[in-house]
């Protein structure tokens, strides 16, 4: 478990997720990013630059 | 030997990769692009490049994929996309270049370096409705249609106030009169693997901004324009999308280097995540015969 | 046969390089990029193209430059500085990797993604002073030095919030001591024909900051790493910056695909403009045994 | 002759000008383009852009 750093609601990181994962806050769905595992943690996910995409 | 995967944001296109290589048995060194620290002004150091046998760029930013693979290239490094690719695909001016060297169609397109050329273009050549693009970008944003004179003189003038450099090199295209899809075809080496249609009632087809897919089966013309796209910028593993004009048939679109292809594999069947490992591992003599090396 | 000149706008150093070209009766088609219509989906159109036996690009814009001259070499023109050449010297990572390739002296240098990246650089590798430069850019605009770790991460921060993707690639240099001056050497083809120091109590040398200029002899070593530099980047007419360090010797800081000169005439005694030219006309086969054919 | 299109006063345009061609102006030290030549006629230069120089 982690918590969300914009609501702070606790979120279950996936036993399969892995380091820059994003995932949706279930409170405020704000995209967050998975920067750490062990132990799992959390940031807001940067915002997408115009030169992203594919 | 290992492989290189070069990824910050992990999307789902992104962990089917990584899950695709550990079923291979692939050794993967994981690397971030936010956490390099790059050497450019010697091409030594960076031990744990050592053992790389082919790099993987899912870099979601151009200038780190251009950039950062450039680098790598630069230490004698095998990439997957090169940077010649990621350059050509990344500028939609480049692109058509390199289809127009190639003889490859595409809808009529003008490049004008002002806003009052640009006018003139809309005016006298292309006509209304046109689109407007940037040179750079993805996922369909800031791609803007100009129905008259109003909307190009108001979209030509944010872009000159608003923007910078790099929208100033305008690029204008017809507007095919598409009926309600287009086609991606995924391109493998010299493969066309799959296609899919994309369908949506506004007029930009993308996924990203809410299109539905479809499969496309493969016709002998659409094999043979997607991979003549595919070859035109250099090579590798690309998306190339296609529009059906009613005239003048099939044209290209654009070609992406770094496709995502989550809602692809239910519509085509094709597990595009394995055809892009098997790519990148044969590229390193990793693969032979079908199985890891 | 004639020339066609790539300028919108005219300084002194279009005026000196159209005198020389007057003076050499060749016929010049002036080409305002602003005012041209370029068709990017066919290398067809354009008859007043049809006589030009080679381009001279003088445009101001690096965007403008490399789109341009790419388009006109698609149609199988002969233009200098080449495109290949433009976007090398353009981008200063590009530039720092085209010297390393070449084994040429440069200035400590990394680069980063990410602000805190080039944080954990700044930090425990570089130090401070260091100096920030953005890959694209002249004039020393943005050429900022970090003297403590509250600039560097000011300056980060603000490129971050305030700035466009092209700033997302962090380039940072080992500020070096120099005394009071750098060097610019003129090189055309392969032929170092001028230099000059560029004075300055400001740490940035640069003429369009206020510098002064002097002549700079021509000795063995400068002559040597100056043409190493142009070679390196892809060859032309070219203007390689290089400081002279107390215990590495001369560095190469860039290499100017477009550069200025007007001040450098008097201080050199060196026709740079007539050296340009027929350089130029040279790359054309219009210019035999000192005259023009 | 040509005026001025910021400070209006009247600006001599040199015989040798070309289209193009930066001039000060001599009322206010706008950057002026020579973008006619015959009649001669001014406006304001362009701002510099990021990406101008050499």
């Amino acid at each position: 478990m982690s918590n969300c750093p914009t609501c702070e609601i606790a979120i279950a990181v996936p036993a399969d997720a892995v380091e820059g994962e994003i995932l949706a806050c279930t409170g405020c769905d704000a995209e967050l990013e998975v920067i750490q595992l062990d132990p799992p943690s959390l940031c807001l996910a940067p915002e997408m630059d115009e030169d992203w995409g594919e | 030997m290992r492989i290189a995967f070069l990824a910050s944001r992990v999307r789902a296109e992104e962990k089917l990769l990584l899950e695709a290589y550990a079923a291979r048995g692939v050794d993967v060194l994981r690397v971030d692009p936010r956490r390099i620290d790059l050497r450019v002004d010697s091409l030594r150091g960076g031990a744990e490049w050592d053992d790389v046998a082919v790099v993987h760029d899912r870099s979601i930013s151009f200038a780190t994929s251009a950039h950062l693979v450039e680098a790598l290239e630069s230490r004698g490094m095998n990439c997957v996309n090169t940077s010649r690719v990621i350059r050509t695909c990344g500028d939609k001016m480049r692109t058509s270049l390199a289809l127009a060297r190639a003889a490859v169609p595409q809808p009529h397109t003008r490049v004008a370096f002002s806003p009052e050329q640009a006018l003139e273009i809309l005016e006298h050549e292309l006509g209304y409705p046109a689109v407007i693009k940037p040179t750079v970008g993805s996922w369909g944003r800031m791609v803007a249609r100009l129905n008259d004179r109003d909307a190009a003189e108001a979209v030509l003038e944010d872009r000159a106030v608003l923007g910078n450099w790099t929208h100033r090199t305008i690029y204008l295209q017809q507007l095919v009169d598409k009926p309600g899809r287009d086609i991606r075809a995924f391109v493998i080496g010299e493969q066309v693997i799959a296609a899919i249609h994309r369908h949506s009632e506004h007029w930009v087809t993308n996924t990203a901004r809410g299109a539905t897919t479809s499969n496309c089966s493969l016709s002998l013309d659409l094999v043979e324009i997607a991979s003549a796209a595919a070859k035109a910028v250099g090579g590798g593993i690309l998306a190339v999308d296609l529009v059906e004009d009613p005239q003048q048939g099939l044209l290209v679109l654009e070609v992406n280097h770094g496709m995502e292809f989550r809602n692809s594999i239910e519509a085509t069947g094709v597990d595009i995540a394995a055809e892009m490992a098997d790519f990148v591992l044969a590229q390193a003599g990793m693969l032979v015969g079908g199985g890891v090396r």
